[in-house]
């Protein structure tokens, strides 16, 4: 027990201080790609720490949820890492609390809850990001919980422990189910992280879609909002690297734990190299078009669970 | 014979000025009525300070949630502009009624000053103008290409752009010792540092029509832009009006036509009337600017015609109208014993946020800012009140 | 693709330091060999010769040439109050109260690549409650006093207020006050470089 | 105990004809025996689970009531129709079940008739209510001819319980076109706490009913695989019209269709599934979504009856913190996020149909997985849709608090909401897993001996909890002030409209909503209602002379049309 303690230790403190380190890496190298020096990799950790230092401006209007949800919805997403694979290979400490699919519905309490407490400050810019991510919520909610039973179907458990042993596999790892997988969570991932081609981080308030969740906040609610984002792009992007695309190399014991943080961030090198492609190469879609495209997310997943069990 | 727009106290069309029936300041007022609409709809207030926004400017867009039934505009910002009095400090005025178009408002100021003076620039003079002119245009294309690019989050491209455009900043400093034509421009005169490197200025452009053509292969790009803001209005102006197919130009009709005529201009056109159609003729033009400059580089090496300045001491009445980047742009002024009395501007953006009102109604939100952006729209030279 | 690979064949074209900045936008001198002359003689518009030559007045009209001439210095900017908050993470919030449009687009070129503010960790925003300095361009007009307050009030201590360009610092040619800043950037408009020179001072840097 | 609860529930009519109060007061203590019933009686499985929500149901309509209701002929009708849902729950026979689900139905349609001074939503009401009365009857006869019984027993053929099933299923408002506008209509018609009866309770009682006879009889798969598809299309088609709603009753209204619709689904997989224990899960998780959606639904149409302005308008006002809270707790319900008693029924819901397709591993398997998939979309849909109910209702707009007992009761259903999901477990008796890694209370979905997947409710709702106190205890309170809401530099004038909210979708979707944009107007038309519109013109004029007559707003008709359906049932039950 106390070594699987120590495991989700270091599972969860590897999630929650490296996540925003890949961000950065991220904006650094597109910045680069732009013919800049650019930003610090370290920004994000900047810009968090002079966050956490800055008073937090409320909306006379906002109630304890404009203030205090951005702390739910940051512990929501520490909760996350406990139960789905993102650094350590094997279950650890707490990780039975809810299986892959719960893991899918607290994904969409921190949205429940993160639009809530967006929407607490009665900002008509606020709402018009609110009531887009609404629109495509269903597609989006949907693919996760079918990406996430994709897995569970080729296993007969809805562990992803198991799904990633599972796919170790070769020709489990080629198969048509996995692959369909694969690519409809990459097209979710860069829809649930605000990534292009579904929306860029520019600063056109008529354009926003998750920016505008944050659009009212300052100070320590922004900072754990703007720190949820990165663990939840990290959360997201590890399931995917850990369970599908590369589920090999992970390794046991404590000290294994350990070393799983380093090779998580040789993994994510892979995911990063990917973004970088996918943001630089697209244009944002006009906003309907967000549909098709995850509609194409949702019918692959959909083929792929079709693919597992016929 | 074509329609342009208001100027003072007069409809202005290319080639005559007709009094205008009912005095008004200017449309905005006229359209500052209730927008409200039928229940479930709301007005949607956009700005006046916003991130997506270059200048301040409110733009009220009354919807049912993304669908835009109607839309109106107010300035936010208005400046008083002295300009009555020494022709001189109405010249700094001018200058900065709007600082990226300074070399187009300049000239047309000083060329009505100079009919109303009854003279005319020498010719070195006025190659020099059209050479500053030609500068602004490439630098507000560029700019309005990059704006698009941007909007539609296209890093690479809008960053390309950017540094184009401060390319092109570089040469104009370098050329004119300030980098949007402050204090180069006086009645009669222009000031000019020194010659075009036009090697240099050549692979600027060059430069640009590659990111050009990089962007006309982006499916998802043009995909924003065609179908939004459709203008297909015949009391347009400026790159608007040459998208939409019609051979409407100041460099053809207006002053200084006759100087564009022997640097070989040929007007450019294009029958896609949308985002996408402007977005065309803006790229081909900084084509068509960079061969007029090279023309007049060859015309003549030295433009400078430095005299001292020779002040208006006529009396008189002169409208001067050029060609702005975003399209016609006029002056009237009245002299009076070598003083200003009395001056009136018509800015292409005028007509511009009318054609732009009337195409974003019937789009969705998050084509609002890809059609603004198209159209070149200065809020500075709307918003001034000239004492 | 296609651009990802055009981007990494372009390189940085990040300046390390100055390459080139127009001269009327450069700090001004007597011109050495003419007779320091008086202001009244020099038709100086915004009396910025009266005792000296003083930068937040100064509209760069060239009417004192050749008594005046530009010296090459960009280094303009004043700050009376830095922010060490901000030393690593700066984001600003810009607003125009009442510009000719030329403080815009200079204040915009510094994301270009040239100048690349963000490598200082610079970064602009479209927020007022994620912004650490306010910069105000233009001069103060009726209708912008409202948003200006409103913007004020709605950013997070601490903050910096910004005066860019010397309309909003002194009111140019069209006002005769400025509004009350932490740092101010004189020019008409102010070179990106003299613009960064100060934002990097503004947040407790050595300056560029 | 049984007989003791009835009575009083029974004395609570007459009592209301009295003192409103008194009667909403009996109505109360009754509900309190029903659940205790539920409790003693937890032997009989999922029974419990029905009779536990009802009461809870009921007990928080009355106590509501009290400061409620402004008629004076409320109270009776209330008390009367909870007393009819009592007798159905209770009923060991057709005829006490017949007798139960009519009178519950018949004050419904009196207050809606009187609520609304419009004749059309009460005739809707009273003729698919009269329509189901008469299939479920149909179905009763039918099994009597089997058993020559008039008591619930073990049946030899499928059919009465098909034909009682297409009866309870117009009472869930499923049928007849899947998606069927009649019940938003007419429930959004009733005073709020009569809207909060037919919607929750009158629901749980025809799911009740449903479940009750297909007990009963032998199982058919076909009928099985009906029902999920038609299941899983009102999920898909409930929430998106409720999404698209003109008004908070309405939206509540469709809301409970697509309930009914995920109930089904669930039902259906009781029916397919290959393994008994796969059957057992479904059964147990098709109770659980019938408290989840009873007690959440209840909470939300009590709210929405403060959020009431005049009823000729359908602009809503807002509520204060207080019962916004409770609402918060139950549209995450009604959403289906964990840690509330919502979350686990989807959470159920979901595993049950994938683990069918699992077991399956055939072409069979397409319909769990295409159901699935669209219980999956309308479970998106279902967010949205609860969070434009809640963000409109008073975080988005903020109101004031509109009475306090009115208020607490929204709240304690909120919390009672979240006490069900962490004790839900003890309704899976055969499924829990316990100390896993430190975790305990583990709800594991099994079709065979491995579990398939796992939820531990409690813990979701603990540990999420603990780790907001640890970040907070970290990171810090905020230093804090007041300021204006930041919009673009000026005042808001106009806010955004629930009805803007939902524009998006109505683009989106515009081929499945039949979509008409105009400069004046944005419309939506529920397609199959459409077609019943159409073919129902000669029906509406038939319907309109009808109502005419027989339905002119006032009180002595109706009277005498509740005492003479009363006296035609009683004589049925006598013989």
């Amino acid at each position: 027990m106390i070594e699987q303690i120590v495991e989700a230790i270091i599972q969860v403190t590897g999630a929650v201080l490296l996540s925003p380190l890949y961000s950065g890496i991220i904006d650094k190298l597109k910045g680069m790609v732009s013919m800049k020096r650019s930003q610090s990799v370290l920004q994000p950790y900047h810009d968090l720490t002079k966050l956490m230092r800055k008073k937090t401006v409320i909306p006379y209007d906002a109630t304890w949820l404009f203030v205090y949800g951005p702390y739910f919805t940051f512990a929501i997403y520490l909760a996350i890492s406990f139960v789905i694979p993102v650094v350590y290979p094997s279950p650890v400490f707490l990780t039975p609390t809810v299986d892959f699919l719960g893991g899918a519905l607290l994904f969409s309490l921190v949205a429940f809850v993160k639009i809530l407490c967006a929407a607490d400050s009665g900002s008509n810019y606020v709402a018009l990001g609110v009531s887009r991510i609404a629109s495509f919520g269903f597609l989006a909610e949907a693919t996760l919980v079918t990406v996430f039973f994709g897995v569970a179907l080729a296993t007969g458990t809805n562990n992803p422990y198991v799904e990633s042993h599972y796919a170790l596999e070769a020709p489990n790892y080629l198969s048509l189910d996995h692959l369909f997988a694969t690519v409809s969570f990459f097209l979710l991932w860069l829809f649930e992280t605000g990534r292009l081609p579904v929306e860029s981080q520019g600063l056109s308030e008529l354009g926003m879609v998750d920016d505008a969740l944050t659009y009212e906040h300052s100070g320590k609610p922004l900072a754990l909002l703007k720190w949820g984002s990165y663990l939840k792009s990290y959360l997201l992007g590890s399931v995917w690297i850990n369970v599908f695309l590369i589920p090999w190399g992970g390794q046991l014991g404590v000290a294994g734990a350990l070393a799983d943080v380093g090779i998580m961030f040789i993994k994510w090198c892979v995911l990063i190299a990917l973004t970088l492609a996918v943001e630089t190469s697209f244009a944002k879609l006009r906003l309907f078009k967000v549909q098709d495209h995850l509609a194409l997310a949702f019918v692959l997943s959909v083929f792929s669970l079709l693919f597992s069990v016929i | 014979m074509r329609f342009i727009g208001r100027l003072g106290r007069y409809w202005l069309y290319s080639d005559r000025l007709l009094p205008a029936e009912y005095p008004s300041e200017d449309f905005f007022e006229a359209k500052q009525d209730d927008i409200s609409g039928p229940a479930g709809s709301f007005t949607f207030d956009y700005g006046p300070v916003a991130g997506g926004l270059i200048e301040s400017v409110r733009i009220r867009l009354n919807t049912y949630g993304e669908y835009i039934r109607r839309a109106t505009l107010e300035p936010k910002k208005i400046r008083t502009v002295k300009v009555t009095g020494n022709v001189q400090d109405a010249l700094l005025g001018i200058e900065r009624v709007n600082g990226n178009f300074a070399a187009s408002h300049a000239v047309a100021f000083l060329i009505a000053l100079e009919k109303a003076s009854s003279t005319v620039a020498p010719p070195a003079v006025q190659l020099s103008r059209v050479l500053q002119i030609e500068l602004e245009r490439i630098r507000n294309h560029v700019f309005v290409i990059h704006r698009i690019a941007e909007t539609a989050g296209f890093s690479v491209p809008a960053a390309e752009l950017l540094y184009i455009m401060e390319k092109v900043n570089r040469v104009i400093g370098r050329v004119f010792g300030h980098r949007y034509f402050y204090g180069v421009n006086g009645f009669k005169r222009a000031t000019t540092g020194g010659g075009i490197n036009l090697t240099e200025f050549e692979q600027i452009t060059e430069e640009f029509q590659e990111v050009f053509r990089g962007l006309l292969e982006s499916r998802i790009f043009i995909d924003r832009l065609q179908g939004n803001g459709v203008v297909t209005d015949s009391r347009s102006i400026g790159p608007t009006a040459r998208a939409a197919g019609f051979e409407y130009d100041a460099r053809l009709d207006g002053d200084y036509s006759t100087v564009y005529a022997q640097l070989g201009y040929r007007l450019l056109r294009h029958s896609s009337p949308d985002a996408f159609g402007r977005l065309l003729i803006r790229g081909e033009e900084v084509a068509q600017s960079l061969a007029l400059i090279r023309s007049a580089v060859e015309k003549r090496e030295e433009f400078c015609d430095d005299a001292k300045p020779d002040d208006a001491s006529v009396e008189g009445i002169g409208l001067g109208r050029i060609e702005s980047p975003s399209g016609d742009l006029a002056y009237s002024v009245n002299l009076h014993d070598g003083r200003l009395i009395e001056l009136s501007l018509l800015p292409p953006s005028v007509p511009n946020i009318r054609l732009f009102l009337e195409s974003v109604v019937s789009s969705g939100f998050t084509d609002v800012p890809f059609n603004w952006e198209s159209f070149g729209i200065w809020m500075s030279e709307v918003g001034v009140k000239f004492v | 693709m296609k651009w990802l690979l055009r981007g990494i064949g372009k390189g940085i074209k990040t300046e390390r330091s100055p390459v080139e900045v127009a001269d009327w936008t450069t700090k001004l001198q007597p011109s050495s060999g003419e007779p320091a002359p008086q202001n009244r003689d020099l038709h100086c518009p915004t009396s910025a010769l009266e005792d000296g030559w003083k930068a937040e007045r100064c509209v760069f009209c060239r009417r004192c040439y050749p008594s005046y001439s530009p010296s090459g210095e960009y280094r303009l900017g004043k700050t009376i109050r830095a922010e060490r908050t901000f030393r690593r993470s700066f984001y600003l919030y810009p607003i125009d109260v009442g510009t000719c449009g030329a403080c815009n687009t200079e204040f915009k070129l510094l994301a270009s690549p040239q100048y690349d503010m963000t490598r200082f960790g610079i970064f602009f925003t479209n927020t007022p409650r994620h912004a650490d300095a306010l910069v105000v361009m233009g001069v103060m007009t009726e209708g912008m006093q409202e948003a200006y307050r409103r913007a004020y009030d709605a950013m997070p201590e601490p903050k910096l207020v910004i005066a860019l360009g010397t309309c909003a610092l002194s009111g140019g040619i069209f006002s005769s006050d400025g509004i009350v800043a932490d740092v101010a950037i004189p020019g008409c408009p102010p070179a990106p470089y003299t613009l960064l020179d100060a934002l990097v001072k503004a947040k407790g840097g050595k300056g560029w | 105990m049984v007989a003791i609860t009835l009575f009083i529930l029974g004395v609570a009519p007459p009592l209301g004809l009295l003192r409103k109060k008194l009667g909403y007061s009996a109505s109360a203590l009754g509900s309190v025996a029903m659940i205790y019933t539920g409790i003693e009686l937890h032997t009989l499985g999922v029974v419990t689970i029905f009779y536990i929500a009802a009461g809870l149901a009921w007990l928080f309509s009355s106590i509501y009531s009290m400061s409620y209701d402004h008629y004076t002929w409320l109270a009776p009708l209330f008390s009367l129709s909870v007393f009819g849902m009592a007798i159905a729950l209770t009923a060991s026979n057709f005829l006490a079940f017949l007798t139960g689900y009519e009178v519950m139905t018949i004050p419904a349609y009196v207050a809606v008739g009187l609520h609304r001074k419009t004749d059309y939503p009460a005739f809707l009401f009273m003729a698919f209510s009269e329509l189901s009365t008469l299939l479920v009857f149909a179905g009763f006869l039918y099994s009597y001819t089997l058993t020559w019984s008039f008591s619930f027993q073990p049946l030899a053929a499928a059919w009465p319980a098909l034909l009682c099933s297409l009866g309870f299923m117009i009472k869930m408002g499923i049928l007849p076109f899947m998606v069927a506008e009649w019940l938003p209509i007419a429930h959004g018609n009733a005073p709020a706490n009569m809207s909060s009866l037919m919607s929750a309770s009158m629901t749980l009682i025809a799911a009740y009913g449903l479940v009750k006879m297909i007990l009963l009889s032998p199982g058919s798969t076909a009928f099985g695989y009906f029902l999920m598809g038609i299941g899983a299309f009102s999920v898909f088609f409930g929430a998106l019209y409720a999404y698209v709603s003109g008004h908070n009753k309405a939206l509540l209204g469709f809301s409970t269709i697509e309930n009914s619709g995920a109930f089904l689904t669930l039902v259906g997989v009781f029916l397919t599934a290959p393994t008994h224990l796969l059957s057992m899960f479904a059964l147990i998780s098709a109770a659980v979504y019938i408290l989840a959606h009873t007690l959440s639904k209840t909470g939300l149409f009590l709210l929405a009856g403060m959020t009431e302005s005049d009823p000729s308008s359908h602009s809503e006002k807002a509520v204060g913190s207080l019962s916004l809270s409770g609402a918060i707790v139950l549209t995450a319900s009604m959403s289906g996020l964990l840690p509330t008693v919502g979350g686990v029924a989807t959470w159920a819901l979901l595993q049950s149909l994938f683990m069918e397709a699992y077991v399956l591993h055939s072409s069979l398997a397409v319909f769990p997985i295409v159901a699935g998939s669209v219980v999956a979309m309308g479970e998106g849909f279902a967010m949205s849709t609860m969070l434009k109910f809640v963000l409109f209702s008073g975080v988005f707009r903020k109101g004031g608090l509109r009475g306090v007992t009115r208020s607490v009761t929204v709240l304690a259903v909120g919390l009672t909401v979240l006490a069900a999901g962490s004790l839900i477990y003890l309704a899976y008796a055969p499924f829990l897993v316990s100390n896993t890694l430190g975790v305990y209370g583990i709800i594991a979905s099994k079709f065979a001996g491995e579990p398939f997947g796992g939820v531990s409710p409690l813990y979701t709702l603990l540990l999420p909890l603990i780790l907001a106190v640890l970040v907070f205890a970290f990171t810090g309170k905020p230093k804090t002030r007041r300021s204006e809401v930041w919009n673009g530099g000026t005042a808001i004038d106009d806010r955004y409209t629930p009805f803007a909210y939902s524009t998006n979708v109505r683009l989106m979707l515009g081929k499945v909503l039949f979509t008409r944009v105009r400069n004046d107007a944005v419309e939506v038309s529920n397609a199959s209602w459409l077609i019943l519109y159409r073919l129902s013109t000669l029906f509406a004029i038939l319907s309109k002379t009808l109502s005419r007559t027989y339905m002119n707003s006032r009180l002595g008709w109706y009277v005498v049309y509740m005492v003479a359906a009363l006296i035609v049932v009683t004589l049925v039950v006598m013989i």
